[in-house]
């Protein structure tokens, strides 16, 4: 592998071997010799969907020490072929933009900026609140006396991002608790 | 869609939205299909395309209405297949009337509630025929009470004279799309449409689908290859999102919510299906049964109905803007957002933005700061001073999300096809996937309340809700999916998943948690993480994911062969009858019960797919027919007519009715409407304006803007507009312009196109505008700009419960907006132009007026116009209800 | 010893042998929808920096203006109407009129694919009142590269695919390169990109040497192709085998005139060219200029020597006044 | 225009191509440009505003050839080492026609243009510490290549030179030590290698300009040798009429003169060869002015050299003229080349004439564009 450093001079190797003009092998430097992609150099490689339109692209995302380092299109895919539009070849950029927020922030009533708050904190606080809200606007039954059951303090509205999983964990734990205000993109 | 001869693209910007999808067009064009895109924009669909009309916003009924009547007119039908599954011959009740014979309105309108009681659209028949799905019919298509004819007379007057001095499309321009339409459709041959919220986003939106559903079926386009109309989706999963909903008005596998006074179990699944119809609704009580299982367990026992008074009940629409009303009355205290940015997708951003300062609190998860979560600092309604954050009594919690990458859990995409994603990284920080969230939120909650005994808490309490976690405690999603798939509780199969939806039971020996989605977890194998590479496969790639119901990829494909089961031809074949294996076979999973003989008459006693005869294809269908007329479903009519947008300037060249008389109205001092064509001073908001997407970003930016390598793609918010127009008004190429209309005012660079084109419209001339809704102002993205949903109103079709926001009128000005509070007062001289508000009201200063009305304002604040949302729209669409063979 | 490259390739006239396989792209602008995926995900895999200043640039949808040292692949827009549809038809015809070179004759088609609707009516409507121009372009990997050509420190070289890539480890940024190209793709990165709205935790990569388009050298080491030609939806960009490709990019512009769509034409296939032929070929719809790439580029190596003449003469030239003049100042 | 009455409200429109506040606040900071050459990868560079094109008969006014980043540094380069290579010649000139204040003059004026210039060179690449791979490889496709490996080898020699003559002056203060009688030894190898070299040097630049796509230098490159080589000689002529005493200068005299001929007679003809749209980059604007002024200071120096060039005085205010005119010359020229890439018409239209001249020949065969 090292050669000695001298014997390493390109005019050297110029004067050598076949690329007597230095404008080709002559001149390679020893990073470009070793050079890889850094797909062949990841931990692993998890197959995954592209999160933005419905189209449902193939993705593969290749992550290294935690980190996600490449997201291509997964050429397997008989929907997309591994073809991805400029979001979809975005998408690394989705996960790792240094503009993402990964704390949690609270806003006091009337506070004019963002204070840190623990996550659990946080949580133990929505739970709180979910219960008072959902007490404070029951209703029972209607004007005729029918049953509604349901809690009208609560709304909620998702993104069509979220998993068919999640999606129906939500409406499961919304609908038991009376929360009938659910809505989606899929109405926007 | 790559096996079309024909594609017509409308109401879709196809290669703009879905660039990966739009391959399979330019295939189909290579092979030879022509392409017609129908748009008021010449967008990069258009360059792509054999051609590229363009059409004024909103008048698609119209369009295809002139369509329908050029194949009425020259008998362009197919006929054979019309007659087989469609209801063509269907006699109509004697008390039905047309729009055409009633001035504008269907029979059944009661002006008072602005709604239709449908009664009278019904099928004639005797009652218990009927209920069986065995109307009366005219085979010869006689009759004129035969939807046929029906068809025939309410589209008489939709002409070829009628669509250019409506839709400003010469009649050399209509002449090729309908011959291109009709030459490549029949036995050999079909045509697709493709639409997407270009339709959905109006109000009529669903009806623009149902007229190109009733004229694919004319012309045998449904249920074949390369045929049908596609809804082109906008989000990973938005698809799924409907299946298992987070929708006020439906349960995962839309069973309806039931409403107030359906306290009967049973009452409320004859509702969905009767057990003697035709089709697989009538199994409607074994898929609710399934669901109440799958949530309260052994608290839904077959005594209680299973819990079934356990689910809360509706009075109305409960939409998310029948919401942010409710919250700008302080009647809702907490939001939660999960990946949405209201503020700036939601129609009339304004008001979104108002009622959140009503909240007591709002849970805001994302992964980035979005405008939605940061209005109380940055909004625009802090600029101009209507709001002050010290005086926003609204707590925030902003919880980082994990994204695609960092959970595994599934996506449907827009063919229905369920597909997995696996985990490859922990999420950072404090960010968690939504499903930890809920399950966390849940055993919070039902910890707080253990000790309760308060009635109103056991559905919480009683909720089966015990899901595995992993060491940072999130959730096992497969372990949810295999709830949705459902499993047997007892029997020698007892805890086994289900294989499928045939294998439900309604006595509570099996739970599912979506029936639709049951067989996705067959086997106790996830269905939708198969990956065998699509080069080792047929087209039709059956062991790609899993496609609902039943791994089925065409919808109606029974309707892809003839009377005896033959292939319609030997180009367009995909499912047959084999007599010699005695069962429906082909390159698709067949969508029809297998062993169902072509002409077999059916068994109306037996109810249900037994009561199917050989060429009922139309298994969702309670008839077992295409509806070209639909009887029920539809809130707004059973047969597509056109109404002018809500704040046209046209009148109605059919009726004296100018516009859809069923629209969902609020009336509020901020969501003010032009008198369009009502009222001259309509010409102060003379130009109309369509709002859309660009490739480079996505909704409402929060996903986009806060990228840097699509922000630098297209960094700006803008206008495009023709060079008549700007001549008119003087607007500089890349300059700016401010757009006002009755709700708001924005500012953005203008471009001066020739893609955009006047429209003459009888002695008019339309110009229309377009601009991109992804910008929003805040502070943390790495591009913004003003919004275009807030010059938007909050105007919806009935049946969809969908905003109006392809076709609203507006004033365009050149240079920027004002600043400050001044911007409402640009707004008000506009509004007092058009007669929207009194000459004499003394002017309001924006800090001191809003939120709410202002004074002299003669409005009631809040009302709500218009009737609830249709359960299902049956849009000739491969679409919701859905069966399969048992 | 010729400057400019042999029969055998460039890859053979720079110690790589004779029997590598060149490659390049073949870029269909007749079936580029202008998604700017190529640019993003170019952007994604070699992670250069944001272009720009953030506002529209005023070139129809085009914001990123042309090629440099961040934007590696670039997406022009141009929009046009009647007038210079019909004279894009018309210079297409003439090059047909002039009887351009073939690279000898083509086989006729291969058998038609499934569902070939040859009864269909192709013919086009008429001409169109107007059109939207959409083209990915692309360093074009010459066969004889200016750039290459002048780099004094040997940080840019011929790869074993006959691409031509710089290193970026080695460049010191003398900008030579710039100059010498006749396409103007090659550029100095300079710091002065825009930032996202947080603190860059880390530099500009490679600020201060050239950068363009390496046709992903570093994923073609391993048997992947560049990242743009495997994210493009529509296929308009295509890598391949160079040969091939130009095969096939013939086919597809003689398929294209069959319809009638005279204006289509290659551009970079011509081995005889002012630059041996280029390992990108586009197919255009119009003039290059019109697309902002040049008419008749020329590698400026082809007159070096006679350059070098030049300065031979003009030093031996200075060296005799400055003799005669001492002669002449013998007093 | 006023459209309503709040237009006093609505903030103005602003230039159109304003950086967004704020970017590169965070980052460091873009470095201060000066108008030569700017198209650092920054996307700066200039879209052409008060030339009125058809936008379709270019790419919306853009440069179709990018201008190398090379700014006023290169200029001082170009100038300092075409003034390093004529003393070199001079110098040595001196030594063998015995005027050695002219001879100690010009070693030094070598050297230090030689120093300042490559100081220059450095300092205008985008790595200057990686300068040193220049030396990695001998590329003779390359004129920045041959020419540093020149640079180099006259450096060298000017180093041994220049050293001999310090150590004159200081009395052998140098610490040489044993090495000072090898040094001394070699001044006269090193003296002819300077006089071999140095015309090398002030002539390769030519090729260096020439062997680009820039328009105005490409269509120049028959002529730039040429040019820079005479004005490297009158700038020659001129610093020793400035440094040296008239008794020693009159080689010096003539050789500005004849410097100034062919600077004038060079330029003239480079011009005339050129393309209008070449050749008006020359003529017109900031390099246009510069390279007026240039002619006019190389002939005002000419004409006080010849008239009174005796008279230490006047020479050495037409020496000084002569080095401002050669200066100005090389900044004209490089910063002509620099403009003339910003309006693509004077890439296409040449390009275009030549293409059509070629076809009209009857050679059809080697256009880029082709019908399959």
């Amino acid at each position: 592998m090292a050669r000695p450093l001298f014997l390493d001079w390109p005019v050297l190797r110029q004067l050598r071997g076949a690329d007597p003009t230095g404008r080709g092998t002559a001149v390679m430097s020893p990073t470009t010799r070793s050079i890889s992609p850094r797909t062949a150099d990841a931990d692993g490689l998890a197959h995954s969907v592209c999160p933005y339109c419905a189209v449902g692209c193939a993705q593969r995302v290749f992550h290294q020490d935690g980190r996600v380092t490449q997201i291509e299109g997964d050429p397997d895919s008989p929907v997309s072929r591994g073809r991805l539009c400029p979001k979809g070849a975005a998408s690394e950029q989705l996960v790792n933009s240094p503009l993402r927020q990964t704390s949690v922030l609270y806003r006091r009533p009337h506070g004019t900026d963002w204070e840190e708050l623990e996550l659990d904190t946080a949580l133990d606080m929505i739970a709180d609140r979910f219960i008072e809200a959902r007490r404070a606007h029951w209703q029972d039954t209607d004007e005729h006396g029918r049953p509604l059951r349901r809690a009208m303090g609560i709304a909620s509205l998702g993104g069509a991002t979220i998993d068919n999983e999640e999606n129906y964990l939500l409406k499961k734990f919304f609908t038991a608790a009376g929360a009938i205000q659910m809505e989606n993109q899929a109405r926007i | 869609m790559a096996n079309a001869d024909c594609i017509v693209i409308e109401g879709s910007n196809m290669a703009e939205a879905h660039p990966v999808g739009f391959q399979w067009v330019m295939e189909a064009k290579k092979r030879g299909a022509r392409v017609i895109h129908v748009d008021p924009r010449f967008t990069r669909t258009s360059a792509n395309a054999d051609k590229h009309i363009p059409l004024r916003s909103g008048t698609d009924v119209v369009l295809l209405g002139g369509v329908i009547r050029y194949v009425l007119e020259n008998e362009l039908w197919f006929d054979e297949y019309l007659k087989l599954f469609t209801n063509a011959s269907t006699l109509v009740s004697e008390e039905y009337g047309d729009p055409e014979d009633l001035e504008g309105l269907f029979s059944g309108y009661d002006e008072e509630t602005a709604t239709y009681d449908n009664s009278t659209w019904a099928y004639a028949g005797d009652p218990e025929r009927l209920a069986q799905g065995l109307p009366e019919r005219d085979e010869t298509l006689r009759d004129p009470r035969t939807v046929f004819q029906i068809l025939k007379r309410h589209y008489a007057r939709y002409t070829p004279e009628m669509v250019r001095d409506t839709c400003g499309i010469s009649e050399a321009d209509f002449e090729y799309l309908a011959r291109s339409i009709t030459e490549n459709s029949g036995r050999d041959r079909t045509t697709c449409f493709a639409y997407a919220l270009g339709w959905t986003q109006h109000v009529g939106g669903a009806q623009m689908i149902r007229t190109a559903g009733v004229l694919q079926l004319l012309l045998g386009n449904v249920g074949r290859p390369g045929s049908g109309i596609m809804a082109l989706r906008g989000h990973a999963t938005i698809q799924g999102s409907t299946d298992i909903p987070t929708l006020y008005h439906i349960l995962p596998g839309y069973l309806p919510m039931p409403k107030a006074g359906e306290d009967d179990f049973g009452e409320y699944v004859r509702q969905i299906g009767k057990k003697e119809q035709k089709g697989f609704w009538a199994n409607a009580d074994v898929y609710a049964v399934n669901l109440l299982k799958a949530w309260w367990g052994d608290a839904a026992t077959a005594e209680n109905d299973f819990a079934f008074d356990y689910l809360p009940r509706l009075t109305g629409a409960h939409g998310t803007y029948q919401t942010v009303m409710r919250m700008l009355e302080d009647g809702v205290d907490g939001y939660f957002l999960f990946g949405q940015n209201p503020a700036v997708g939601s129609a009339n951003g304004r008001m979104q933005r108002l009622a959140m300062s009503h909240l007591k609190w709002m849970v805001v998860r994302d992964f980035y700061m979005i405008e939605s979560a940061t209005w109380w600092k940055d909004g625009p309604e802090i600029e101009t001073g209507e709001l002050r954050a010290e005086d926003i009594a609204t707590e925030m919690f902003y919880l980082p999300a994990a994204n695609h990458t960092e959970k595994a859990g599934s996506f449907t995409q827009t063919q229905r096809m369920v597909q997995w994603r696996d985990k490859a990284v922990e999420p950072p920080g404090d960010a968690q996937s939504d499903l930890q969230f809920a399950f966390d939120l849940g055993n919070r909650v039902r910890e707080k309340l253990k000790n309760s005994t308060d009635p109103r808490d056991r559905p919480i309490l009683d909720l089966t809700w015990d899901y595995p976690v992993d060491e940072h405690g999130e959730p096992d999603a497969e372990s949810v999916l295999a709830e949705i798939n459902g499993r047997h509780l007892t029997g020698e199969k007892a805890g086994q998943p289900l294989s499928g939806f045939a294998e439900m039971k309604a006595d509570g020996s099996t739970i599912g948690g979506c029936w639709i989605y049951s067989g996705v977890y067959a086997d106790g194998v996830n269905q939708a993480r198969r990956r065998t590479p699509g080069q080792q496969q047929d087209e039709t790639a059956a062991e790609w994911g899993w496609a609902w119901p039943a791994n089925r990829r065409i919808l109606y494909n029974r309707a892809s062969a003839d009377g005896e089961g033959k292939p319609w031809s030997e180009r367009k074949k995909l499912v047959w009858w084999d007599e010699e294996m005695g069962r429906w076979t082909g390159d698709d999973v067949p969508d029809f019960p297998v062993t169902k003989r072509p002409d077999d008459p059916g068994d109306p006693s037996k109810g249900g797919a037994g009561a199917l005869s050989g060429t009922d294809a139309f298994i969702m269908q309670a008839d077992g027919r295409g509806w070209l007329f639909a009887p029920s479903g539809l809130v707004d009519g059973p047969l597509p007519t056109h109404y002018e947008a809500p704040e046209s300037t046209v009148p109605n060249p059919l009726y004296a009715v100018q516009n859809n008389p069923t629209r969902v109205t609020f009336q509020d001092r901020n969501n003010m409407q032009s008198p369009g064509a009502h009222s001259a001073k309509g010409e102060t908001y003379p130009y109309v304006f369509t709002t859309y997407r660009i490739t480079e970003h996505h909704t409402a930016g929060g996903m986009s803007r806060f990228l840097p390598y699509l922000s630098e793609l297209q960094p700006e918010m803008y206008v495009e507009v023709s060079p008549q127009l700007a001549g008119e008004v003087g607007l500089e190429p890349y300059g700016w312009a401010t757009v006002i209309s009755a709700r708001s005012a924005i500012e953005a660079k203008v471009l001066v196109t020739e893609r955009m084109t006047p429209l003459t419209i009888g002695d008019r001339t339309v110009h229309q505008i377009g601009m991109p809704f992804h910008f929003g102002r805040g502070s943390a993205a790495i591009v913004e700009g003003d919004g275009a949903n807030d010059l938007i109103g909050m105007m919806l079709d009935a049946n969809t419960q969908i905003q109006n926001s392809k076709n609203n009128d507006c004033a365009i000005i050149p240079g920027r907006r004002p600043r400050g509070p001044k911007l409402l007062t640009l707004v008000d001289e506009y509004r007092r132009r058009a007669g929207l508000i009194p000459e004499d009201e003394a002017q309001v200063d924006g800090a001191l007026g809003a939120p709410g009305p202002g004074p002299g304002h003669e409005l009631s604040p809040h009302t709500m116009r218009g009737p609830e949302e249709a359960t299902a729209v049956p849009t000739g669409e491969p679409s919701m209800k859905e069966m399969r063979n048992r | 010893m010729s400057l400019l490259a042999g029969p055998a390739g460039p890859a053979a006239a720079s110690g790589w042998g004779g029997d590598q396989q060149r490659v390049g792209f073949f870029t269909d602008t007749s079936i580029c929808i202008g998604c700017k995926a190529c640019e993003v995900a170019c952007k994604e895999w070699n992670r250069n920096p944001v272009d720009g200043d953030l506002e529209i640039l005023g070139s129809s949808y085009d914001n990123t203006g042309a090629l440099g040292a961040n934007t590696w692949r670039h997406v022009a827009f141009v929009e046009q109407g009647r007038e210079r549809i019909e004279a894009a038809q018309e210079s297409g015809r003439k090059l047909v009129g002039l009887g351009m070179p073939t690279v000898g004759p083509r086989p006729p088609r291969g058998q038609t694919p499934d569902g070939d609707l040859s009864g269909t009516d192709r013919t086009p409507p008429n001409t169109q009142e107007f059109r939207w121009l959409m083209s990915s372009d692309v360093c074009k990997h010459c066969t004889n590269a200016g750039c290459l050509d002048v780099c004094p420190t040997g940080a840019i070289f011929r790869s074993e695919f006959g691409s031509v890539v710089v290193q970026s480890d080695v460049c010191n940024g003398c900008g030579t390169c710039v100059a010498a190209c006749p396409f103007g793709v090659i550029e100095r990165r300079d710091d002065g990109t825009v930032s996202a709205k947080v603190e860059r935790d880390e530099d500009v990569p490679h600020a201060g040497t050239a950068n363009k388009c390496t046709l992903c050298y570093d994923r073609l080491v391993v048997g992947e192709q560049p990242a743009c030609s495997a994210t493009c939806p529509t296929q308009s960009i295509r890598f391949g085998e160079h040969d091939e490709l130009v095969d096939s990019a013939e086919d597809r512009v003689r398929a294209l005139h069959e319809q009638g769509m005279t204006e289509a034409r290659l551009y970079g296939a011509n081995p005889k060219d002012g630059v041996g032929g280029t390992g990108s070929v586009f197919l255009l719809l119009d003039e290059p200029e019109v697309y902002g790439l040049p008419p008749d580029p020329q590698v400026p190596t082809k007159e070096l020597p006679q350059m070098y003449a030049r300065v031979g003469i003009a030093a031996a030239g200075m060296l005799a006044a400055t003799a005669l003049a001492f002669l002449g100042g013998r007093r | 225009m006023s459209i309503t009455p709040l237009d006093a409200d609505r903030p103005p429109e602003g230039p159109r191509r304003r950086r967004r506040p704020g970017a590169g606040r965070t980052g460091r900071r873009r470095r201060s440009i000066d108008r030569l050459g700017s198209t650092d990868g920054g996307r700066e560079q200039a879209v052409v505003e008060d030339i009125t094109i058809d936008p379709y008969d270019s790419y919306y006014g853009r440069p179709v050839v990018k201008a190398p980043p090379w700014r006023a540094p290169i200029a001082v380069y170009l100038f300092l080492g075409g003034l390093a290579g004529g003393s070199g010649i001079l110098a040595t000139g001196a030594r063998l026609t015995g005027r050695p204040v002219l001879r100690r003059t010009a070693r030094l004026t070598a050297l230090g243009a030689l120093g300042v210039g490559t100081v220059a060179l450095i300092e205008d690449l985008g790595r200057p510490e990686r300068f040193l791979n220049m030396m990695r490889t001998l590329k003779i496709s390359s004129p920045m290549s041959v020419g540093t490996w020149i640079l180099g080898s006259f450096g060298a020699v000017s180093g041994v030179v220049g050293a001999i003559e310090v150590d004159r002056m200081t009395g052998e203060r140098i610490p040489l030590g044993p090495l000072r009688p090898l040094v001394h030894g070699a001044e006269t190898p090193a003296a002819l290698a300077q006089a071999a070299l140095g015309p090398l040097l002030a002539s390769y630049t030519g090729a260096l300009l020439g062997d680009t796509a820039v328009p105005t230098w490409a269509a120049g490159r028959k002529h730039l040798s040429a040019l820079f080589v005479s004005s490297a000689t009158l700038a020659t002529g001129g610093a020793a009429m400035l440094t040296a005493p008239v008794s020693e200068t009159r080689p010096a005299r003539l050789l500005a003169v004849a410097g100034v001929a062919g600077d004038v007679a060079s330029l003239h003809a480079m011009k005339a060869s050129m393309h209008p749209l070449e050749a008006e980059p020359l003529e017109t604007g900031r390099p246009g002015t510069m390279l007026r002024w240039a002619e006019r200071l190389a002939v005002a120096g000419a004409v006080g050299t010849v008239l009174g060039g005796r008279h230490r005085a006047v020479a050495a205010v037409s020496g000084a003229a002569l080095l401002a005119a050669s200066a100005l010359t090389r900044f004209g020229v490089l910063e002509a080349g620099l403009e003339s890439v910003k309006d693509p018409r004077r890439v296409i239209e040449p390009q275009k004439a030549r293409l059509a001249a070629r076809r009209d020949a009857g050679i059809t065969d080697d256009s880029i564009t082709t019908v399959g």
